[in-house]
């Protein structure tokens, strides 16, 4: 009964098509976003920014650039990480060299390089698809990492090609504890979902998303291929540079190239397959979930057993559990968490009727 | 020259060793349209197994390590092992998948990964071992004598291996009812239940094969390298052979294997010096690339149907 | 041109026969939301050609593949009733095995392997039956007596043929596991009215023959009633009339909406009125 | 309303096409007049569907000259073809499985949404003034096709007719010249035949586009059709009126078999 | 009782599991027998808690967040990439960030890493002791180096490029010629590289690998006929794990180290004595005395004596001290041999003192060799170039603190 639609007509089709059109999304959402904003900086401990919501949110940042790629236009990547490692590297460098550059300014063209260089990689997907260029995208991801370890200039001739990002100030206020970094983070990441949750209800997105599902209709029906699936490319790539900026400047601060290596990639991949593919929600709930579930498997276990049990016991343990669960999860709802959400909906709004 | 020739031979050798490891995924691509991320992690669980069981069950019965016995022992266990894994992978994952999208049954695999490490270490620990299967790692004599060049017999009979478990493959597939099955699997799961193929049995058919087959690769490079972790990592050294070669296709790995290990070895020595080397990380799938966009779908791959 | 006489005739002796597949009250969910099925219940005696009609969704493939265990694939499940074949209680077994006792699907849209030849892909159709070589190419000969077209092209990879070929390659397919009831899901689509003639013939042929069985679902309503013994009308997930095929064809509903005759014969399609809606039956 | 049949829009001169080994199409012409509905026909593997491929330059033919509108075109990709006004449906539906029905069609506009992703990003102005006109369109042909309930269903949960429909409704939201039917009507019982008929027909009378049809079912064919082309094993063997067609003993022979 | 609580961020999983369970497993040994042995240090328990990280940057800043929160006093991951994840935090959150054998080098200029301890030796000073070793044990002196042909092998990574401006700069002072031959990581797979080096005919061949990398190297030399005992590895390839792999074609080979092997000593000794009689080991017994279970013993032996120094310094004896005291501690250790004798530790680790500037402490490195069975040491503690290492730590610290905008602190006020 809570969650009914009853009586809510749409009298105009700009009501139909606002972006959450159901007054109930509408208020949850709404009440999240001010709580994210609001409540959470009041109540949650620096542990939290720093080790769970700030990395999280970055993650989703980074997972919604994969989804627009791999889950709204079809092309499987695994060389987001590759890409965060542009716009982290970038970013750095245009802080580094042009005096006085503003941070978000930075970030933004981080971004930007980050979309160049998808292009570039892109490029192939006009011949090549499916698990092929899966394992394509893995020639980006090593090839960026080793061009970035290979040429001191992208780290300024730091001796171990490891980056630290300069301080961060906006309109002179100086970005530096847990809380700020986490808000700044939070005002980027929603900016940039609204962005992409826009992208995926207009043309831009519906092109997408023919292309993913049958790309000789597509084609047929006046889309041009190569323009939608290298607009994608470069759309998904600008969002991982941005994550990756975030992840070098308000998360870790020092940055070897290492850390975006393709363990990173397939992170993110999982993150939007447990979330749900194509879905904007499905990115932020496998973030989280990717995210957590270690975590928090290894503090279950810690409270459970404590040090009785051996410790390789424990971890290796952890790891089978987490594969075991990762099964679980795709074998339940093959489409998601997202999904899952969406049917438990469509259950209260029978509710309490089963069908 | 000799130098030239030298490498050319080295990478080739190399090149049937990741071909090896390229076999697996090939076979359970062909047989089921899966991309098995966890044929790496089955590579390692398989060496490991071997050497687990010859370090605590055959020495527990009192068989001298290192002893034919001990050898067939440890093989016969585990190879019963990679029966079991493929029957509860079969079981508990690939059941509940049965129609699903290919990524999902991929990142399926990748989470089955996570587990056969887990288990694996779990089972056996996570000590480095090294690993005998008594064939000497050194030059050929009479090669190294008459034209001073080095190649390894050891190398020479891995890549004998890896050939003849080619040629077994690819009659099986091409000229037996269930591998004319499982290719039927492959393009459509739902269509070859309704005439009454059986998933279950092929499948465990398949994985059974990518395990053996992953136990084979993981002594070939387990006796070169010891038994550790970094056997799943053999997994990305097949990766580009498998595009290049074509996913569905078993004599494609072999050309594959050996064309990105020629090239490989030859753009290290040749092109590294120039540009910093370490170039092998991403030469490979550069190389495979290139020769995608000629042929999308690799050089001896199934090509895609999509037709209006 | 019609086989009238043979077909009543069949049909009154086999009438008396004990059922041979039996569909008791299924109820079908899929994606634990979508409810399909809401009891259909239905037997198709041995020997007997039983036609399931109704229009577009209204349940049939559904039911077909609740009988041949393909819906969960489709993550449908079965919540309620039960189906029995030759007595024995069938809804738990898996498609092999049941393919094993002769019930074999159909299915809608071909579902050819495309990468195989037509020649394999008849012969996975033999999968799982354990017979010789000559057997099987004796069967192989039986299916491209039936389908000459399916000769010509036998090697070339299915997904190159045109959509007419690759439906008769699906026929073909399943007749190669030479089962005793053929679940047959809109047979007639995309075939040429020769062929669809045709594909009838071989499907009474090897009703009275070889006393194979059939169930199909099918659009093409005036074909499958003067082919069938007997039928169901499928509406909205429920059977809503039953008969033997003459009742069903004499009937005035029926002949609205399923044949498109009216009360002068048939009317053209250029003349048929837009607004025109079907009565619905009420169930 | 009267339907004017006008001059040639499309003319196809000896179009040779093959695959391989496998003659798809030999030496093929006919043409196509402006507003009338043309039906191809012939037994299963004759060619038909290879035809529209070549009209809408998904198959290149070997040989032949293919003029639209006046206008003579050796290669194009289909979605050049696309926007010259040429759409189609599918003889193996080829819908976008994880999209909406409303989403499907709208895609089907996308040739004349122009606002680029910035705008669509901030979905705000003109970027949202545009979805909303075109919105308006693709309601219209809703509303004609009459799929108003199922608007927010995605496609794969459709049976198989109504998702014919939506292709349909797809090919129309493009506003075609020419509309290119591949078997719209395979699968349908009678009544939704008749629905079908009517829909294309509409299409034909009000809005004036050209049709090319390609259906097994004759009863379809002979009633809507203006003129018939046949095609056996990638010939021409009959073209004119269906009546002519339809007693053309060659055309039984190959095709009608004895029922008609 | 009084407890001092520490958090290991250990990983015990993964590709590096070798090491990690390794060290941990030693250090948390030498732990639990100070516990059992003295009943803590100075009446304090001594109470540690694992978080795995499975070697992954991310998990490690997690675990560092969640010990802080606990209120931890010693960080030390094992692994540079969370050192560096954590590195801009310790300052803020007043917890000592220890790097033993890995990590910044240039940490060891403590005016600009006040909370950074690459304590024992780090990447630099090692480079540098292998060049001594090579030119004074190996050739005979230092002269002899010049016109000879070093190769160095390397893990191409942030971590092999380590070494490359040390021994430019040396082969420039001491006339040899380097070259710098790259592997990709993982590097399982080493044939063109070494057929390289057999192009090369080097003198030397510097081993700067990790993992999988190092047997692979030994059995790749092995076949293409290069001299085993020509090659010199860094201390993360001179472990067990490092050259059973490779069966036989490791005999012969020498790696760093800077700590010694084998049980003799009698602070392992204990540790079976006090801790192993009673089950209460870590590990399997078979790995005690091993390379990775004594380093991770030097841990131990540090962290404890930290604790002590600590308590004493701030006359908290017999209560739990902060990081901030512990930081004061590391910055005043003083292993004297004295001292290292009474720890039972002679010879087990060098002799170091550290300082306000200096956050290394000894930069000497031990070398040892592999008889096919066991690590036998076969050298003294070897020096570095101790000038030419702190010039560059001193140029790299300033190069920090300038991007950073730090100001380094002045030693001469230090306390
Ligand atoms: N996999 C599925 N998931 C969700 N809904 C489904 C699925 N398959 C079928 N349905 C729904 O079930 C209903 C019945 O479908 P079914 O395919 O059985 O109809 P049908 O009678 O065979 O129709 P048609 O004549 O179009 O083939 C339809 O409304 C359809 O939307
Ligand atoms: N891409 C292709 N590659 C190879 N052969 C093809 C291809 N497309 C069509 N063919 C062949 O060309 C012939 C004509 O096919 P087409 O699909 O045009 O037939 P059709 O007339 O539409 O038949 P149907 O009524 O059965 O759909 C067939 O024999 C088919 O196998
Ligand atoms: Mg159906
Ligand atoms: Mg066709």
């Amino acid at each position: 009964m809570i969650y009914r639609e009853a009586g809510q007509f749409k009298a105009s089709y700009e009501a139909d098509m606002q972006i959450f059109p159901i007054r109930q999304d509408r208020i949850a959402i709404a009440a999240i976003v001010l709580f994210a904003f609001v409540g959470v900086p009041l109540f949650a401990s620096e542990y939290w920014f720093q080790a769970i919501i700030t990395p999280a949110l970055i993650f989703s940042l980074a997972a919604l650039g994969l989804n627009i790629l791999t889950g709204y236009a079809g092309q499987l990547s695994l060389g987001a990480a590759g890409f965060m490692a542009v716009g982290a590297f970038a970013t750095y460098n245009f802080m580094l060299r042009i005096d006085g550059m503003p941070f978000l300014v930075a970030m933004v063209l981080g971004g930007v390089c980050a979309a160049l260089v998808g292009i570039v990689f892109g490029l192939p997907s006009l011949r090549i698809k499916g698990f092929y260029l899966a394992v394509a995208t893995l020639a980006a991801q090593f090839f960026i990492l080793w061009v970035l370890v290979k040429f001191p200039w992208f780290s300024n001739y730091s001796a171990s090609g490891v980056i630290t990002a300069q301080e961060i100030v906006i309109l002179g206020w100086t970005v530096d504890e847990p809380v700020e970094k986490y808000l700044l983070t939070l005002a980027v990441v929603t900016v940039l979902a609204l962005a992409a949750k826009n992208l995926a209800r207009t043309h831009t997105g519906r092109a997408w998303m023919a292309v993913r599902d049958m790309d000789v209709a597509a084609e047929v029906i006046g889309i041009p291929l190569m323009k939608t699936k290298l607009q994608a490319f470069a759309i998904s790539s600008f969002y991982c540079g941005v994550a990756g900026a975030l992840y070098a400047f308000t998360y870790l601060g020092t940055v070897e190239p290492e850390a975006f290596n393709l363990d990173l990639s397939f992170k993110i991949l999982f993150m939007i397959i447990i979330g749900g593919v194509g879905t904007v929600l499905g990115s932020f709930l496998g973030a989280a979930f990717i995210t957590l579930l270690p975590i928090f498997l290894n503090q279950l276990f810690h409270a459970l057993f404590g040090d009785s049990l051996p410790p390789a016991f424990a971890s290796n343990v952890e790891l089978m559990i987490f594969g075991g669960l990762i099964i679980f999860f795709l074998i339940v709802e093959p489409h998601g968490l997202a999904r899952l959400w969406q049917i438990g909906k469509e259950k209260l709004r029978l509710w309490p009727f089963p069908h | 020259m000799t130098f030239f020739f030298e490498v050319l031979i080295a990478g080739l050798l190399s090149g049937m060793l990741y071909a090896l490891v390229a076999l697996g995924f090939v076979l359970i691509f062909k047989a089921s349209g899966v991309f098995n991320f966890a044929q790496g992690a089955m590579v390692y669980f398989a060496a490991l197994t071997f050497v687990g069981v010859g370090e605590k069950l055959l020495l527990w019965l009192g068989w001298a390590p290192g002893s034919f016995a001990s050898f067939l022992g440890s093989l016969l266990v585990t190879l019963a092992a990679m029966v079991v894994l493929a029957i509860l992978i079969e079981r508990f994952m690939l059941r509940g998948l049965v129609n699903q999208p290919l990524i999902t049954l991929f990142m399926a695999t990748i989470g089955l990964t996570f587990f056969i490490d887990g288990l694996a270490q779990l089972v056996w620990g996570s000590n480095v071992r090294g690993l005998d299967i008594g064939i000497a790692d050194e030059p050929v004599i009479w090669l190294l004598d008459s034209a001073n060049m080095l190649v390894s017999k050891f190398d020479l009979t891995a890549a004998a291996i890896a050939a003849i478990l080619v040629a077994l493959l690819s009659l099986f597939f091409q000229y037996t009812k269930t591998g004319r099955a499982l290719r039927a699997v492959a393009d459509d799961h739902q269509a070859a239940l309704s005439i009454g193929v059986p998933l279950e049995r092929i499948w465990v058919i398949v994985w059974v094969a990518a395990g053996v087959v992953a136990l084979v690769a993981g002594l070939i490079w387990g006796a070169r390298n010891g038994v550790q972790y970094a056997l799943s990592f053999t997994a990305l050294k097949a990766l580009p052979v498998l595009i290049l070669g074509g996913f569905t296709s078993i004599p494609g790995a072999i050309v594959g294997g050996l064309i990105i290990g020629a090239s490989e070895k030859l753009a290290e020595v040749y092109l590294g010096p120039y540009v910093g080397g370490g170039i092998d990380s991403w030469f490979p799938y550069i190389m495979a690339l290139a020769f995608l966009l000629i042929r999308p779908e690799g050089l001896f791959g199934e090509k895609h149907i999509d037709r209006v | 041109m019609m086989n009238h006489a043979a077909a009543s005739g069949a049909a009154a002796a086999q009438a008396a026969a004990a059922p041979y597949l039996v569909v008791n009250n299924v109820e079908v969910i899929y994606d634990h939301v979508i409810l399909v099925l809401k009891g259909v219940s239905l037997e198709v005696p041995k020997g007997g050609i039983v036609a399931l009609l109704g229009a577009n969704g209204a349940g049939k493939s559904t039911t077909l593949k609740t009988i041949s265990n393909l819906l969960r694939a489709e993550r449908g499940d079965v919540t309620k009733g039960s189906v029995e074949f030759r007595g024995e209680r069938v809804d738990q077994l898996t498609p092999n095995e049941l393919v094993r006792r002769g019930v074999i699907q159909v299915m809608e849209g071909r579902h050819c392997f495309a990468h195989l030849t037509i020649e394999e892909n008849l012969l996975t159709g033999a999968y799982t039956r354990n017979i010789s070589r000559r057997e099987l190419a004796a069967d192989l000969e039986r299916v491209y007596h039936y389908f000459p077209r399916l000769k010509e092209r036998r090697k070339s990879q299915a997904g190159y043929t045109s959509g007419g070929e690759q439906q008769m390659c699906a026929i073909g397919r399943a007749l190669m596991a030479r089962p005793q009831l053929i679940l047959l899901d809109e047979p007639s689509m995309g075939l040429a009215p020769q062929i669809v003639e045709e594909i009838f013939e071989i499907v009474q042929d090897l009703n009275t023959k070889e006393q194979v069985s059939f169930l199909l679902a099918e659009q093409n309503t005036m074909v499958a009633l003067r082919y069938a013994q007997f039928g169901y009308i499928l509406e909205n997930g429920r059977v809503v009339m039953e008969g033997t095929a003459e009742a069903l064809r004499e009937n005035e509903d029926v002949k609205e909406f399923y044949l498109g005759l009216s009360g002068e014969g048939r009317k053209s399609f250029r003349d048929v009125k837009h607004y025109r809606r079907r009565k619905r039956w009420l169930a | 309303m009267a339907r004017t049949i006008g001059d040639v829009i499309l003319d196809l001169q000896n179009i040779s096409l093959s695959f391989g080994g496998v003659k798809a199409l030999t030496n093929i012409s006919f043409n196509v007049r402006q507003g009338e509905i043309r039906s191809i026909i012939g037994p299963n593997g004759a060619g038909k569907s290879s035809m529209l491929n070549v009209i809408n330059g998904v198959y290149h033919p070997q040989e032949g000259r293919i003029i639209f509108m006046g206008k003579e075109r050796r290669k194009m990709n289909p979605h050049e073809a696309a926007a010259q006004g040429i759409a189609r449906t599918f003889q193996n539906i080829a819908l976008f499985k994880g999209m909406t029905v409303l989403d499907n069609i709208m895609t089907g506009r996308n040739l004349m949404m122009k606002r680029n992703f910035l705008w669509n990003a901030l979905y705000w102005g003109p970027a949202q003034r545009d979805e909303i006109a075109h919105r308006k369109r693709v309601e219209e042909i809703i509303d004609f096709l009459e799929i108003q309930h199922i608007r927010k269903v995605p496609v794969g949960r459709l049976p198989y007719g109504l998702q014919k429909r939506v292709e349909l409704a797809r090919a129309l939201a493009a506003e075609p010249k020419l509309l290119l039917l591949d078997e719209p009507m395979a699968g349908m019982n009678v009544e939704e035949k008749q629905d079908m008929c009517r829909f294309i027909l509409d299409v034909n009378e009000q809005w004036g586009t050209t049709i090319v049809l390609i259906e097994h079912d004759m009863g379809v064919v002979m009633d809507i059709s203006d003129r018939v082309v046949v095609l056996d094993y990638g010939r021409k063997i009959g073209d004119g009126l269906p009546n002519e067609v339809k007693n053309d003993p060659e055309v039984i022979k190959a095709y009608l078999g004895a029922v008609y | 009782a009084a407890e001092q609580y520490m958090g290991l961020p250990s990983y015990r999983v993964g590709a590096y599991a070798a090491g990690g369970s390794g060290i941990f497993g030693g250090w948390i040994d030498y732990m639990q027998m100070i516990n059992e042995r003295d009943g803590g240090v100075n009446g304090v328990k001594l109470v540690w808690e694992e978080c795995e990280t499975e070697y992954n940057n991310a998990r490690g800043v997690e675990c560092y967040e969640r010990f802080k929160a606990k209120g931890n006093t010693f960080f030390s991951p094992l692994s540079t990439g969370i050192t560096y994840s954590v590195l801009d935090r310790v300052a803020q959150d007043k917890i000592p960030l220890v790097t033993i054998g890995y990590g910044r080098s240039d940490a060891a200029d403590g005016r600009v890493f006040p909370w950074v301890f690459p304590l024992v030796t780090h990447y630099w000073s090692q480079a540098s002791a292998m060049i001594n070793f090579i030119g004074k044990e190996k050739l005979g002196s230092m002269d002899q180096l010049k016109g000879k042909k070093i190769v160095l092998l390397y893990h191409d990574s942030a971590y092999g490029k380590e070494p490359h401006e040390v021994l430019k700069r040396l082969s420039q002072k001491w006339g040899f010629e380097l070259e710098l031959i790259p592997v990709a990581h993982p590097g399982n797979e080493q044939q063109s590289q070494w057929l390289q080096i057999r192009q090369i005919r080097p003198d030397f061949v510097i081993l700067w690998g990790w993992g999988v990398m190092n047997p692979t190297a030994l059995s790749t030399a092995k076949r293409t006929g290069f001299p085993i005992d020509k090659i010199i590895g860094v201390w993360w390839a001179g472990a067990e794990e490092d050259v059973i792999p490779a069966g036989n074609a490791s005999a012969g080979y020498i790696a760093a180290g800077f700590n010694a092997v084998g049980d003799q000593h009698p602070v392992i000794q204990d540790i079976k004595k006090y801790v192993y009689a009673k089950g209460k080991g870590n590990l399997d017994p078979k790995r005690v005395g091993s390379v990775y279970y004594n380093r991770g013993v030097v841990h131990g032996i540090i962290y404890v004596e930290a604790v002590r120094l600590a308590q004493a310094h701030f006359n908290k004896k017999g209560q739990p001290v902060t990081g901030e005291e512990i930081r004061w501690a590391l910055e005043h250790l003083n292993f004297t041999p004295e001292r290292l004798k009474q720890l039972g530790a002679e010879g087990f680790l060098p002799v170091m003192q550290t300082s306000c500037m200096d956050h290394e402490g000894a930069g000497v490195v031990k070398f040892q060799q592999w008889d096919g069975s066991k690590w036998k040491m076969i050298s003294d503690w070897i020096v570095p170039d101790r000038v030419l290492v702190r010039q560059l730590v001193e140029e790299s610290a300033a190069k920090y603190a300038q991007e950073k905008g730090i100001t380094p602190r002045d030693c001469s006020k230090e306390g």
